[in-house]
């Protein structure tokens, strides 16, 4: 089931919009692990290390869109994180785009998967069936 | 052919082999000097904010780190456009004196001392030592040495507070009180040890039959002092002065392919060092010095031409030069505080520091980037610039012996001793012709 | 020994057809491990089997929907055996229905995830509490007034929160209602007035929310009024200082039709007092001293249990669609426009132009074009119909135009309406205005305005010169709605309207738990639509807090004294305030604390950690390996 | 006392020549140097020639990078009974680990390579620090390291809670004394790095580099963490202009033994698989 691409998605909005698409039996990549965290903000930097180094192909962190984070401000700590681990990545001459954000709210599960996809097409060229 | 193998050789700095090839007959053909200590900080400083330069400067080498990071911070000084005012000068050269005292002790003390008494007892560098009573006084000068490093620099190795033009670390006047005995200390000790070391070294030199080096060397050194100044020499009996390093030295092609060493322009080999110092300085007008300049002067014109005894008796010389010197720096020290500020940013593009470290002068010189990296770091250290000098004494040498016995080879270590070479300082300047690093695999040779 | 045990539900078809259950129990089984399966968890029967099997477990994994729908359910019957730990895989949304090829793969994966995080949390990350019986309401429109009546009916405490001076919100400017065309003051007011007599209903005017923490059933916020310069408690709404104010119109006025609170209001940008000059006569002819000219803002911090969002929608701002002209061009209105008109009686008199003799009611103005409303908002048809017949009464002889995309018309009465409006002559053009012009086409039509439109039924261009336009926008969320969202935690959907927890069955009830929604925050509703979703706010409101206790999450920040430098960045970086430095080190308050994870991530040295909420890096093994 | 060392890749200032004053007593008692290049004159055949275990300690400071070396720890660790590891480059990979960054492969860690008895963590190690690794050594106390505490612990800034306006650069403003080095924009490693050094570099106006290690193996990722979540907002963008030299500033010490170089080299070895 290689590759993997790991989701962390904050359980109030990217959580629902993956939910609410659900429901709708839209269609994600195999590979596509989500793990819901309370917020994209909580989501340590070392964890990221930790899934690119366990065989992580990619890290989609999906959070509340700018503004809406349920703990005020806790996805502009994760936007402003992840750009400067993304800098880090490429210092040290890592892809730095195998770690990406996308902001969604409950719902707009279609952003969701349109990142999801786009993301897993990146990674292995296959296209979204929808 | 037959290989012989000294590996590794003993009582250096750092770790490195020697491997003489012979032939058929025994005869010496070839030699090489081989170490697996590359690290590569011209390489992996680069992209480093400039300011933490003289930090990683230090880790080149633990030996003579105080000298890596006072040259590091001269160029930094240039390269922010500071000059700092005499109280942070008289804190650096304190620094950087202490650093010197150290490095030169442990030589003496752990490196060529052993060499001065019957081979039975050379065992153990500490035994040998205490055997001499001299122990006490190396532990009571490196104490005091450690206190002072640990007072100015905060640590007694790895040590910082440099800032481009200053000093961080504030002196209370406790600490200077504190300074001025410890400084005492190191004097009073020195000063027994360079007796007891000038006489030992003055017997050995007649008992034992060393092998000379090489008379005339070209002799670069900074002058008059230390850590100021500017470089002076002598190549065929003729002195010379620059103001830029890069106007009398150039890298050339060592017979090795694709490595470089150093050469006085027109591939001249040259030496820095003890040797350099002493013979392109003035004399240093100390009246407690006088005496043993005139000893030390006169112990090198007794013996025909310069031999390793020689060599450890410049530094016997230089160490209470140093002591004296510290001293003096200290006694005329005031409690300080930093005020270093409005600095914001660098001023120039390019930074050159030059000292004269323990084993010679060494050069340190940045390029940055428009964001205050380091762009290009280009280290010349002592040994690298010795190097040549040494190969050369040492075929000289293997080739007027007519039989390598284990006599010749303990020779042939004792030659290398009085170069006295740092191996981690070397050896992060290996550089092809072409500019690139030599990666592991292909860097077996020494150079 | 105690065991594990997994719990995988069929959900009918949804996850047993799907997902191959025997092959996940086959590789999950382990010697620790019990696994049950049953085709529907979340039924009666299928309870009564989890609550069967699930005692004397360890902890329990159940694999079934996403934790929101029955996650409450399985926590309680736990609770009930005295078991403490529960982990939930919802493999019905992220395996059976959304794995392309291979659910019971990823199935699997899931669950060794939620495996490994059972394995690790300590216990119920919950405690339970007594919900205070008070109620906040956001909003005094329709939604907010109805639900507040409900609520204090029930016996709840109520504060209704309204940022404007006077309750009534949108529907105060109603005229007639859809699609009866009743009298909508005559419906409304009533509903007003025993809001007056209501007990336990607090109305905070000119006030808004700026600060929320604590929890569930027991929220503390902050409430920031503005001044009304006029003691409410005090006035009587005599109204003699309208007529005192030398101001005209007067500067304490209340400009709607009925005023609640009757307690008028001063606008200090038109008060003399306020200009620097010393007028106080409103103040001398007040019976009962209530004007209070030194008011200023003030902040009130009050407990409550939950909290309704009934903040309503506003009309799209439509000079923003620039080619029909609004705000530019006297003669072109809006729907609203023209409903004030009515309602206050201003439209028989002097604010149009006579005769009129053509109106055009240009539909979906901006709706459904990507550049300003993708979405329909359903219910302005109605209302432009309504407003045409009303129109039709009050000006016999003018033609009226509707220029419509598709006329939809709710409920079972919608037909009804625009087979009057057939009768009435009132006529229908299908078709999108592409502009509306103050050129004229030919000389008589000179000071008329031009529609230019294409009739797509019989595919003709039209040029109709009008007297007055109409533009009938669609509606967006009212201001503020995102910063307050963002305050509550709520999640706006991509038009900005909030969501509810699950459309369908749960249209009241949002993500955050004792937060409800009410009326059109949550998309655009008619006045019948708005107060029957206030009800059922209320109604869910009233069932949350008057029950004996509820359980609410019960972080557990951990905080380590040995690994922590003492750097304070954590109190800065927590939003509730919840760390603050002591003696010791840091001090966590933990009923302040929401268990985001922001300090964690925050902290250098690795000294806090959330026992129960933190992702593990064994869940990460576990679907990667 | 037979003992054995070796500098391995180093600067060499680790070397136990430059604690002798701070050695404990029991170090001098009946020691017989058997391998020890910068005070003995043995070579390397004598190892060959001892039997497994028949060194009571061999000491190790500095990185690994060749084979040569790599052969050499590992004999050493077949023969003595306890190996000590010294000093930041044998325990992390220390600043030359930052040919990592360069290169496709860099110096390692000896841990990475042997297990090590005791382990002495610095750049260089304080006395302090040595002189109890090793009494412990002595005692045959086993060194259980208890939850290691940042250098923050023994820092004596002023500390309050605060957000990073922008990152400062240290180049001469006079930070001698006062707030946290964090707080007023410098990065400083004291947070994420080990205790036991008394603070030394901070005392002395300079912000810790970082030099005992890292509190644990996530350190440089949480430094960037904090630093993230400190930053205002609105300084987001000036931020991460001003953040120059993410690799050196956030793993100096330990970039050998992050996972991320490691992540590099099995991304090429796919590629050339691939």
């Amino acid at each position: 089931m290689r590759p993997r691409l790991i989701g962390f998605l904050c359980e109030w909005c990217a959580a629902k919009a993956l939910e609410n698409m659900a429901h709708k039996r839209l269609r994600l990549p195999d590979g596509f692990m989500p793990l819901r965290v309370n917020c994209s903000g909580a989501v340590e930097l070392s964890l990221i290390t930790q899934a690119l180094y366990e065989g992580a192909s990619g890290v989609l962190v999906g959070g509340c869109p700018k503004g809406q984070c349920h703990y005020r401000e806790g996805n502009t700590r994760a936007a402003i994180r992840l750009r400067a681990y993304r800098r880090l990545l490429e210092a040290l001459g890592l892809p730095p785009d195998r770690i990406r954000a996308v902001w969604v709210g409950s719902g707009e599960g279609e952003r969701l998967y349109q990142a999801i996809w786009q993301f897993w097409k990146e990674l292995t060229g296959e296209a979204s069936p929808l | 052919m037959k290989k012989i193998q000294l590996k590794p050789l003993s009582r250096i700095e750092g770790e490195a082999s020697l491997e003489i090839v012979l032939d058929d007959r025994g005869r010496f053909r070839d030699l090489r000097l081989k170490s697996d200590l590359f690290r590569g900080f011209e390489r992996f400083c680069v992209g480093r904010p400039v300011e933490e330069m003289p930090f990683l400067a230090s880790r080149i080498c633990g030996i003579c780190a105080e000298a890596h990071y006072l040259a590091s911070l001269k160029a930094l000084d240039r390269i922010f456009d500071r000059t700092p005012a005499p109280e942070v000068q008289k804190i650096r050269q304190i620094f950087f004196l202490s650093g010197f005292i150290r490095d030169h002790l442990t030589v003496l003390s752990l490196f060529a001392t052993p060499d001065s008494v019957s081979p039975v007892l050379s065992q153990d560098a500490f035994r040998v030592l205490r055997d001499l009573g001299l122990w006490r006084d190396f532990l009571e000068i490196r104490k005091a040495l450690k206190e002072i490093l640990e007072i100015v620099a905060g640590r007694r190795l790895h040590g910082g507070g440099g800032l481009p033009g200053g000093w961080s670390k504030a002196l209370s006047a406790e600490e200077v009180a504190e300074l001025k005995t410890a400084s005492l200390r190191v004097h009073r000790g020195v000063r027994r040890l360079g007796e007891a070391w000038q006489r030992l070294f003055w017997e050995a030199s007649i008992s034992d039959n060393a092998p000379g080096f090489k008379k005339k060397r070209a002799l670069l050194a900074l002058s008059p002092d230390f850590v100021e100044g500017q470089l002076s020499g002598t190549l065929r009996g003729k002195n010379f002065s620059a103001e830029d390093y890069r106007e009398v030295i150039e890298e050339t092609e060592s017979r090795w392919p694709g490595l470089k060493v150093t050469t006085l322009k027109g591939k001249y080999t040259y030496l820095v060092g003890p040797w350099a110092r002493f013979s392109l300085w003035p004399s240093p007008g100390i009246p407690g010095l006088q005496v043993l300049y005139e000893k030390t002067l006169e112990c090198l014109k007794q013996s025909k031409g310069m031999t390793p005894w020689g060599m450890h008796v410049l530094r016997v010389y230089e160490l209470v030069l140093a002591a004296e010197k510290l001293r003096e720096t200290v006694a005329n020290l005031e409690e300080f505080r930093p005020s270093v500020s409005g600095i914001s940013g660098p001023v120039h593009r390019e930074g050159i520091g030059l000292v004269e470290a323990p084993r010679g002068l060494l050069i340190h010189h940045y390029e940055i980037d428009d964001r205050g990296r380091l762009a290009k770091v280009q280290i010349i250290t002592p040994t690298a610039q010795n190097y040549r000098a040494l190969i050369e004494d040492l075929e000289d040498f293997f080739k007027k012996s007519k039989k390598i016995s284990e006599e010749t080879l303990k020779q042939s270590e004792k030659i290398i001793r009085a170069y006295d070479p740092c191996i981690p300082c070397m050896l992060h300047i290996l550089v092809t012709s072409k500019g690139q690093i030599l990666k592991t695999a292909k860097m077996r040779l020494f150079v | 020994m105690k065991k594990w045990k997994i719990f995988l539900c069929e959900c009918g078809g949804n996850i047993g057809e799907v997902v191959d259950l025997p092959r996940v129990t086959r590789e999950l089984g382990e010697r620790e491990i019990e696994i049950f399966r049953h085709p529907f968890l979340c039924s009666p029967e299928g309870q009564a089997f989890f609550s069967r099997k699930a005692r004397g477990a360890k902890g329990v994994l159940v694999g079934a929907c996403a934790p929101d729908l029955h996650g409450e359910t399985f926590r309680r019957l736990l609770r009930e055996q005295g078991i403490g730990r529960l982990q939930l895989a919802p493999i019905r949304e992220e395996a059976a229905w959304t794995a392309l090829r291979n659910p019971t793969e990823k199935a699997i994966r899931l669950l060794r995830a939620g495996l490994a995080a059972l394995k690790q949390i300590q216990s119920f990350p919950t405690r339970a509490v007594k919900p205070r019986p008070t109620l906040l309401i956001i909003g005094g429109g329709a939604a907010g007034i109805t639900a507040a009546l409900k609520a204090s009916e029930v016996g709840l405490k109520v504060y209704l929160l309204e940022r404007e001076p006077f309750l009534g919100g949108k529907a105060l400017h109603l005229d007639r209602l859809y699609p009866r065309l009743e009298c909508a003051s005559c419906v409304f007011s009533p509903k007003l007035s025993s809001l007056l007599r209501a007990e336990r209903v607090e109305i905070l005017t000119r006030a808004r929310l700026v600060g929320i923490s604590g929890h569930p059933g027991d929220f503390e916020v902050e409430v920031e009024c503005q001044p009304r310069y006029v003691r409410i408690e005090e006035c009587h709404g005599c109204a003699r200082c309208l007529s005192a104010c030398p101001v005209d119109p007067p500067a304490i006025n209340w400009p709607v039709p009925h005023p609640v609170p009757r307690v008028p209001v001063i606008n200090p940008f038109r008060c003399l007092r306020f200009k620097g000059q010393s007028c106080r006569r409103c103040e001398k002819v007040c019976p009962r001293g209530a004007i209070y000219f030194e008011d200023t803002w003030s902040r009130r911090t009050l407990r409550v249990g939950g909290i309704i969002v009934a903040t309503g929608f506003r009309p799209y701002p439509v000079e923003k669609v620039h080619y029909y002209g609004y705000g530019r061009l006297p003669e072109v209105i809006t729907l609203f426009d023209l409903e004030k008109a009515f309602s206050s009686g201003t439209m028989l008199s002097e604010s149009l132009p006579k005769p009129l003799e053509r109106v055009a009611f240009v539909h979906c103005a901006g709706s459904r074009d990507r550049r300003h409303l993708p979405y329909c908002s359903e219910i302005c048809c109605g209302l432009a119909l309504k407003a045409s017949l009303r129109l039709k009464e009050l000006f016999p002889r003018a033609e009226i135009y509707h220029f419509y995309q598709d006329l939809r018309l709710k409920g079972s009465e919608g037909e009804g309406l625009y087979q009057r409006a057939r009768a009435r002559d009132i006529k229908f053009v299908r078709g999108r205005v592409a502009e509306v012009s103050e050129v004229p086409w030919s000389p008589e039509d000179e000071g008329r305005l031009l529609v230019l439109a294409e009739d797509t039924l019989i595919m003709r261009k039209i040029k109709l010169p009008v007297d007055l336009v109409v533009l009938v926008p669609g509606f967006v969320p009212e201001l503020g709605a995102r910063e307050l969202a963002a305050l509550l935690g709520l999640c706006p959907g991509e038009a900005g309207f909030f969501e509810p927890r699950e459309n369908k069955v749960d249209p009241a009830e949002t993500v955050r738990k004792g937060i409800w929604l009410a009326g059109a925050c949550s998309g655009p509703k008619d006045l019948s639509e708005t107060v029957a979703s206030a009800e059922a706010a209320a109604l869910e409101a009233a069932n949350f807090l008057s029950r004996s206790e509820i359980l609410v999450g019960y972080p557990q920040l951990e905080w380590q004294a040995s690994s922590c430098g003492k750097c304070y960045l954590c109190v800065e970086v927590c939003p509730f305030q919840a760390l603050v430095p002591a003696a010791e080190g840091l001090k966590v308050l933990p009923e302040l604390c929401q268990a985001c994870g922001l300090c964690v991530s925050a902290c250098p040295s690795g000294a806090l950690s959330l026992e129960d909420c933190g992702l593990r890096e064994s869940q990460l093994r576990a679907v990667l390996g | 006392m037979r003992l054995a060392l070796y500098n391995a890749l180093s600067c060499a200032g680790c070397d136990l020549i430059f604690f002798l004053e701070d050695l404990p007593e029991a170090f001098w008692n009946d020691l017989e140097i058997v391998f020890w290049p910068e005070v003995c004159e043995n070579r390397e055949e004598i190892l060959s020639h001892l039997p497994r275990g028949s060194l009571e300690v061999a000491f190790v400071c500095g990185a690994i990078r060749t084979k040569d070396q790599e052969r050499l720890v590992l004999s050493l660790r077949e023969r003595a009974r306890k190996l000590v590891a010294v000093g930041s480059c044998a325990l992390y990979g220390g600043i030359p680990g930052l040919l990592w960054e360069k290169e496709e492969e860099g110096p390692r860690p000896v841990t990475e390579i042997v297990s090590c008895e005791v382990a002495v963590p610095g750049c260089p190690p304080e006395p302090k620090t040595l002189k109890a690794s090793l009494e412990a050594l002595w005692e045959e106390k086993s060194l259980e390291e208890t939850s290691p505490r940042p250098v923050c612990d023994e820092c004596p800034r002023l500390r309050r809670p605060f957000r990073i306006n922008q990152l400062v650069r240290f180049w001469g403003e006079d930070f001698s004394q006062g707030d946290c080095f964090l707080s007023l924009g410098v990065i400083c490693a004291g947070p994420v790095t080990k205790s036991g050094c008394e603070a030394a570099c901070l005392k002395a106006g300079y912000p810790c580099w970082g030099c005992y290690g890292p509190l644990d193996r996530q350190a440089g990722e949480r430094l960037l963490s904090a630093l993230a979540s400190g930053v205002l907002p609105a300084k987001a963008d000036e931020f991460l202009e001003n953040l120059v030299d993410p690799v050196g500033t956030l793993f100096r010490f330990f970039l050998a033994q992050s996972p991320l170089v490691r992540l590099r080299k099995n991304l090429e070895d796919e590629k050339d698989s691939a």
